[in-house]
């Protein structure tokens, strides 16, 4: 506050009677930078910002209260749309909290296939909050060449989840599908092309000087700031502080897995910058070794899974009481089913029943499964856990993303908070313009990779 | 009385007590299907298992009486698995029919799978088929294939309506519940075979398929079939209007009372509900000048306009026709606004001829409330007091005419109400539903039926119960007291009341009316309170 | 005299159709070449009968679009100059291809046509004039809208735009030196002759090579294109047409086009030896190790005219590549590479230039 | 704990001088330009087409490969007889997260479907492809793995699949003829079908209930069948 005043007492004097005003600019909510809707009123003088007031919730989905009236596995699909470039971590935190409400615990396998799928996720996250930088900065063509690489990456998530963005994949108590066959040497081949853009993109801007002029010096947050503000993740690193939570408090298989965190020294764009880089790289590291480390599914390990029927025969069949038609076949589905039959089933979900929906064959040729289908999707029968409450923190391609859940033993969230790791930094963003030029918004806000969808909830 | 444990918690009972009604004095629940307390015990489903201290084998807990010192284990390792293996049997069998099951949401099976069973299926073998979609009766539909002979129904029919149309036939896993040849399912109590059956094999003909259970928004009522004042739940649905043909209450359900109806209910009460989304008045109408017959809708705001005026002047020119069907609330305010504040004469409509009661729950008088509007001192004395005041009416002795409810067509014939209409009287009608009056009346203004509206009723017994309000009134309609209330303010008149809730009314009520002194609307509850009155109540009996 | 007047009208037209129509072309070359340069194919649709020829007719239906959309002038602003700014800038940027020369002068029978729609003795100097007046269109678009943004690109693109003249100008006063003209035709034809025994032709980027960096960045910054697109900087303060829509949005949009070509042209002229081709003079190849091949005139006009062609285009193709390929300055970064970059460098430039000079004897 | 601090990039003083970086990102892109820019032309003549000159796809006339787990549109699943063999059971409604399908049962005349939707709608603008409903389907009936991809419409009403549309995805609004088999027959007027739900189904005339005559025995031949 004091440079403040200082600089404005300074130009009093030396403009020497020559009347000067300060400029409010409205950066935001429509505007191609503030990417998501946020919007930025900032006081400028000159070029030089002076102030800045963050305004933020122009994208207020009401994710928390919508928790509240729908069943554990109906608030899945919001949290897709909260970090929406790296949904499958949300579903990931999201579903390990209830499951540590519940007090369950999900198979091995199940927890490396959320790991991939996670780091995966993250890379793409990263690669679109590089990639925006670098396009805002007037780096088209990095832009474009990380999209690529994501698009490779989203194709991987496809094949595995059923779509790319809105992805829907995680369960309270597993997974919905099994990863595919052929999967890890897909995600090889994409991984090589991602290394491959990413390379390029860094000989195109990581030494150029216009790009790196821009970058350094600019946005400078001390680690004891970002500290004080509680911001974590890449944003955290690039000011010097190690905290992950995929270290410090290890979930799923990550204690198992050995990789680096990058963090950075002077806690300025250019640090966050090369931070993302190198936790692309970290991720992807994760990833190779999960899939060498993944235990095989039964599906691997038992080849006799038995005959196959359609589907549609199994429920006519059985309809008809003709059991033993059916018995041990096992059920062909439509492929968005595909990963979901009994095979994959025990790897990929717990085996408490009053958590996850019963493998295909179960649901149409028997009465128990039937009925176990019926009991956890009827309204008020389904997933209940018992009375409590929850804080589960991920590791979010931007930093801590902490699910709190409070159940009341209802069939539906008492309540749900997420702690986006957005928001935080976003509190930080005045301090970090404040001084610089506008055009210097730029790369800062780009590093901060604000994400309305979980900004705002 | 003997002590036992069960679980680690002592209690102790009263001789003869079962060991499945100790535990649930203890709140612990043990699952049964063929166990129902209104009904004898059986003990053939076996479900209820359970581990006894010293015994060899593994007990029936709904047989099993309760004796000193007794140990009972439910949650044993033992008795789960021997609750899996009995529902594994019971299972067998059964079709995988939840996705076109009326029951599957309210169903034992279910239930019982998630909550005990959660044992890995290993059926294997070709299931028997039965027959499919069987109407036994008016009301009900069997499938044969879900039963699990748990015989509840057959011993319902034996022990409560005595007419003993099920029984049960053949032997093993053909054995099959079915109708005696050329009976069918038609007593006047049928369908509580089907809140009966755990199970989906027992379905009603009117609910099938109109929605699924686990939609329906639950409020506890009192039937208003007749003056027996059953306890009912009231099922219905509002959020999916594609449901059910659009109407809003799906479905009627018994609830227990002991004095009352226990877990019974006729079925003339049970589907005579369907007056409630049907034919109802929906706005405000008036005829558009004194010779022609034409009603136009018309507002609220221009009803008590021209209705306020005419209040004022009557002074005693005024009449008033209540029907026994209005909720206790809706009565008392007519008395106080209409009959205290104007100077109404105010007469009961007659109880309809040709009503017949049995001697179990069915009462000949079919309107819900006539002891309530006895209690309020608007008695029906004169059996021709509704003629007599229409005649006045018609001679040009009362400015206005207030039917609440009631077909006046009905009551007086055609051709009186008819002059009626053509009479300078200002012919006012309020009530719910269409029928021949309303197109007669110069004011027609809807009301809300007791499910739209809170209220109590005071059934043949004199007992106070609470209609609960299930969803807001339909359309335009208005509660009965709130426009009363608005007439009296709109009239000047100076101490007229301010009702905004239905307790408010109970308790100028309970105020003004010694046989409800003392009550209060949220004391009454869920099982009613007796009126205190020295006046003998309509004939009647408990059940 | 009407026949020459004639003569011009068509020499004219050929040079302003001509630019207006690569300018055209310049919508469909920026979005193929940054297509083929991000791996992905780029406009191809905007069929005409069936055709598409790569997506060529995107132009017209940008054109298209461009007139018949809604022309916004927004509430509150100067109308008058919020109209004539994209006007202004047009303009200018048109009128300065006046002074480019396309080709050798043509003969036809005894009249002898100057392939330059005016022959300017002070060529240069009235190019930059109106390099010089183009600012007006922008600073007037940028005060007429009056918005914060608009304003603040117009002041940008005014500094930027007077900063980097003066290095422009000074990187070229190396050249004039060279040539000893300022007429452009005479400036090309000195490029015609060789040095080094005649293997090199002595174009001036042989004489000037620090020169015509300087000039190239300059020229670049001329333009307002990536890297030095700070005025439009659609990320940050979107420009000082933020304000403008349609045909007056497309004027300026033109513009940015014009100028690309206009500096492509004065880098070949000044710097790529116009139309000259080496070796070629005005009676045919003289090849420094003999060989003689005779050329008729019309055939001289035209392989210098396509000579020019392809040299602008190639150049083109050039800033269009570095558009796609760097990020941009910032604010005060280009006035440091200006002031304290380019200036001094030029201004050494013609120093060491005027020093050569001297010990060569006058003569380059 | 393994920290990696990151490297800045300290350039040297020609790098400063921007023209050597500038040059080396030309070199990057110049390589992608005339890569692409000859398997294009590679491509026009029929050779190197298994190299992609461009990593887009042109979306109408070429499809990008879609893996087979993708969600895309929906549709119900036929009987052999044309029936759907959607039960009515309502659990993908139920499940629908944004409350998108709206199915009305009725009776079926065959005793072991019992029940069959007349009504079943999807309303695609308020869909999120979650795949809830294909999950929790107990009867195969529902499946998102039609393909199709372009849903849009210029109507929100033409957003709203009905039954006809979704037993056959070749049908769109408006519906020109109904060739499927339903307990009831539909008629079609104008594009609008007619006959289902505005009228009560065909079997709702008929006696509402008839009691099953099937056996046993008739069991064999029906499984074999």
């Amino acid at each position: 506050m004091d440079s403040t005043t200082k600089t404005t007492e300074q130009a009093a004097v030396d403009g020497a009677g020559l009347e000067t005003r300060e400029m409010m600019l409205n950066i935001g909510p429509a505007h191609p930078a503030m990417h998501g809707i946020v919007r930025l009123v900032t006081k400028l003088e000159g070029e030089t910002i002076k102030d800045v007031d963050v305004e933020i919730g122009y994208l207020h989905r009401g994710f928390e209260k919508m928790s509240e009236n729908v069943d554990y596995n109906g608030v899945i699909p919001y949290t897709d749309r909260l970090n929406y470039v790296s949904p499958i971590i949300n579903n990931v935190g999201y579903c390990m909290s209830v499951e540590k409400l519940i007090g369950i615990s999900v198979p091995e396998r199940c927890q490396y296939v959320r790991v991939i799928l996670s780091e995966i996720s993250r890379v793409s996250d990263h690669l679109t909050c590089v990639g925006a930088t670098a396009m805002e900065l007037g780096a088209f063509t990095v832009f474009l060449y990380l999209i690529k690489a994501r698009e490779f990456l989203w194709e991987l998530i496809e094949s595995v989840v059923g779509a790319r963005l809105t992805v829907t994949y995680c369960r309270v108590g597993g997974v919905k599908s099994d990863l595919p066959d052929g999967f890890s040497e897909r995600c090889h081949a994409a991984f090589a092309e991602t290394r491959q853009a990413i390379s390029e993109s860094r000989g195109l801007v990581e030494r150029n000087r216009i790009f790196t002029d821009r970058m350094e010096g600019t946005g400078v947050l001390s680690e004891e700031d970002a500290i004080a503000y509680g911001i974590t993740g890449p944003f955290l690193r690039a000011s010097g502080a190690t905290y992950d939570v995929r270290k410090d408090c290890p979930y799923a298989v990550y204690d198992r897995i050995d990789f680096d965190i990058p963090v950075g020294s002077t806690g300025d764009n250019m640090d966050r910058f090369l931070v993302r880089v190198e936790e692309m790289e970290q991720s992807m590291r994760i990833v190779e070794q999960a899939l060498v480390d993944l235990p095989p599914g039964p599906i691997m390990a038992d080849p006799e899974t038995g005959r196959a029927i359609p589907a549609a025969e199994m429920v006519d069949l059985a309809k008809v009481g003709d059991i033993p038609a059916i018995a041990g076949g096992c059920a062909v589905a439509g492929p968005t089913l595909e990963g979901t039959g009994r095979a994959d089933k025990a790897s990929i979900s717990t085996d408490e029943k009053r958590v996850t929906l019963p493998p295909k064959e179960d649901a149409y040729g028997n009465i128990e499964g039937l009925m176990r289908q019926f009991k956890l999707v009827m309204m008020g029968h389904g997933v209940r856990p018992p009375q409590g409450e929850v804080y589960f923190p991920v590791e979010g391609a931007n930093g801590e993303l902490g699910f709190y859940v409070v159940s009341d033993g209802s069939g539906s969230a008492y309540r749900v908070r997420v702690r986006p790791p957005c928001f935080a930094i976003m509190s930080a963003l005045p301090k970090l313009l404040k001084g610089d030029m506008i055009a210097d918004i730029i790369p800062t806000f780009g590093a901060v990779n604000m994400i309305g969808g979980e900004l705002d909830r | 009385m003997p002590e036992l444990t069960i679980d680690g918690r002592k209690v102790s009972v009263p001789d003869g007590t079962t060991v499945i009604e100790a535990a649930e004095q203890l709140g612990i629940f043990i699952p049964r299907y063929c166990y129902h307390p209104g009904l004898s015990t059986a003990g053939n489903c076996r479900m209820c298992m359970v581990d006894v201290e010293n015994s060899p084998k593994p007990q029936i807990a709904c047989n099993l009486p309760a004796t000193e010192g007794m140990v009972v284990e439910t949650e044993s390792e033992q008795a789960r698995k021997d609750r899996a293996a009995v529902l594994e049997f019971l299972l067998a069998n059964h079709p995988l029919d939840c996705p076109v099951c009326d029951q599957a949401g309210e169903c034992d099976l279910q239930n019982y799978y998630m909550n005990f069973g959660l044992y890995d299926p290993r059926f294997s073998e070709q299931k028997v088929k039965k027959e499919k979609a069987v109407e036994v009766g008016p009301h009900v539909m069997l499938d044969q294939e879900r039963c699990i002979l748990c015989s509840r129904c057959v011993r319902f029919t034996d022990e409560i309506t005595k007419t003993g149309e099920f029984g049960i036939f053949n032997r093993g896993d053909r054995a099959e519940l079915g109708l005696y040849p050329g009976e069918t399912l038609d007593n006047p109590y049928s369908a509580n075979v089907v809140d009966l059956c755990p199970v989906g094999a027992l379905t009603e003909r009117s609910f099938r398929f109109k929605a699924r259970v686990w939609y329906l928004s639950s409020t506890k009522s009192v039937c208003g079939g007749c003056s027996r004042g059953c306890n009912t739940d009231l099922h219905h649905v509002t959020d999916r209007p594609h449901l059910n043909d659009a109407e809003r209450l799906v479905r009627v359900k018994p609830r227990f009372h002991a004095q009352v109806n226990e877990w019974w209910m006729c079925d003339e009460g049970r589907y005579g509900h369907g007056w409630i989304d049907r034919d109802r008045l929906g706005e405000v109408r008036r005829r558009t000048d004194e010779a022609s017959r034409r009603q136009v809708e018309s507002d609220w705001d221009a009803a008590e306009n021209a209705l306020a005026p005419a209040l004022a002047a009557a002074n005693g020119r005024l009449g008033v026709v209540v029907s026994a069907t209005q909720t206790t609330e809706e009565l008392f305010s007519v008395r106080e606004v209409l009959g205290e504040r104007f100077g109404a004469r105010i007469v009961v409509a007659p109880q309809a001829p040709g009503g017949k009661g049995d001697d179990f729950l069915i009462q000949a008088d079919k309107a819900p409330n006539r002891a309530g509007a006895r209690l309020l001192g608007l008695s029906d004395a004169p059996a021709d007091g509704v003629e007599s005041l229409v005649d006045a009416a018609i001679a040009g002795e009362l400015d206005s005419l207030w039917v609440f409810g009631e077909d006046l067509v009905e009551l007086v014939g055609a051709e009186k109400t008819r002059s009626l209409a053509l009479s300078d009287c200002l012919f006012v009608y309020a009530g719910t539903n269409d029928n021949p009056t309303v197109s007669l009346a110069r004011w027609v203004l809807p009301t809300a039926v007791p499910v739209e509206a809170d209220g109590t009723f005071v059934n043949c017994d004199g007992r106070v119960q609470r209609v609960g309000r299930a969803f807001a009134p339909l359309a335009q309609a208005r509660e009965c007291q709130r426009v009363l209330c608005e007439l009296a303010s709109r009239a000047g008149v100076a101490d007229a009341p301010s009702w905004s809730t239905t307790a408010e009314v109970f308790a100028a009520i309970a105020k003004s009316t010694d046989a409800f002194a003392g009550m209060s609307f949220e004391s009454l509850g869920e099982q009613g309170a007796l009126a205190a009155s020295r006046e003998p109540l309509a004939e009647a009996g408990t059940p | 005299m009407i026949e020459a007047l004639l003569i011009k009208l068509v020499v004219a037209s050929v040079v302003f159709g001509g630019v207006l129509n690569l300018a055209g072309l310049h919508t469909w070359v920026e979005r193929k070449q940054s297509a083929l340069i991000q791996d992905r194919i780029g406009a191809n649709r905007a069929p005409i009968f069936g055709f598409k020829l790569l997506g060529l007719f995107h132009g017209i239906a940008d054109a298209i679009k461009m007139f018949t959309k809604e022309d916004v002038i927004p509430r509150g602003v100067d109308r008058t100059l919020h109209t004539l700014a994209p006007f202004f800038s047009v303009f200018f940027a048109l009128v300065a291809f006046a002074a480019i020369p396309f080709g050798p002068q043509l003969h036809l029978g005894e009249r002898v046509i100057d392939l330059q729609v005016a022959r300017i003795d002070a060529a240069l100097l009235y190019i930059f004039a109106m390099l010089s007046l183009g600012v007006y269109g922008v600073i007037l678009a940028g005060f007429a809208s009056r918005n914060n943004y608009a304003i603040m690109g117009g002041m940008r693109a005014t500094a930027q735009m007077i900063s980097y003249e003066i290095a422009l100008g000074i990187a070229l006063i190396g050249v004039l030196m060279v040539y000893g003209t300022m007429d452009l035709s005479a400036a090309v034809e000195a490029q015609g002759r060789t040095i080094a025994g005649g293997w090199i032709p002595l174009w001036g980027v042989v004489a000037q090579p620090v020169g015509f960096v300087v000039f190239l960045v300059a020229a670049l910054a001329e333009t307002k294109r990536l890297p030095f697109d700070l005025p439009e900087g659609e990320s940050e303060i979107i420009g000082y047409f933020v304000e403008y829509s349609g045909m007056k949005f497309g004027m300026f949009f033109l513009t940015d086009f014009l100028e690309t070509i206009l500096v492509a042209c004065l880098a070949t002229t000044l710097f790529f030896g116009g139309w000259q081709i080496p070796f070629l003079q005005a009676d045919g190849f003289h090849f420094p190790w003999g060989t003689e091949i005779p050329v008729a005139n019309w055939l001289y006009v035209l392989l210098g005219v396509t000579s020019f062609t392809v040299k602008v285009l190639a150049f083109c193709f050039v800033f269009m590549q570095i558009r796609w390929t760097l990020p941009r300055f910032r604010y005060d970064q280009l006035m440091d590479l200006g002031w304290k970059g380019l200036f001094p460098i030029a201004v050494v430039n013609v120093l060491v230039t005027a020093g050569v000079m001297i010990l060569l004897g006058g003569q380059g | 704990m393994a920290v990696k601090v990151v490297q800045r990039p300290q350039l040297t003083f020609w790098e400063k001088l921007y023209i050597p970086q500038v040059l080396c990102g030309l070199r990057i892109t110049f390589r992608h330009f005339f890569r692409n820019l000859f398997l294009h032309i590679a491509h026009r003549f029929g050779r190197r087409t298994g190299e992609r000159a461009g990593v887009t796809y042109q979306y109408p006339e070429e499809l990008r490969p879609l893996f087979s787990r993708l969600r895309t549109r929906h549709r119900l699943m036929v009987r052999e007889n044309g029936a759907p063999r959607c039960v009515g059971c309502m659990l993908c409604e139920t499940v629908c997260p944004a409350k998108c399908i709206t199915i009305v049962p009725d009776e079926h005349p065959d005793p072991d479907v019992e029940k069959f939707p007349v009504r079943f709608d999807i309303n695609l603008g308020v869909c999120v492809y979650c795949g809830y409903c294909v999950e929790v389907c107990p009867e195969d009936a529902i499946r998102m793995d039609t393909g199709i991809l372009d849903i849009a419409a210029t109507s929100r009403d033409a957003m709203k699949l009905d039954i006809h549309e979704l037993m056959n995805p070749q049908l769109r609004k408006p519906v020109a003829s109904c060739e499927l088999d339903f307990p009831h027959q539909c008629e079609v007027h104008g594009g609008e079908v007619r006959g289902s739900w505005t009228q009560p189904a065909a079997v709702a005339h008929e006696p509402r209930m008839k009691p099953s005559k099937l056996r046993t025995s008739d069991l064999d031949s029906r499984s074999s069948a």
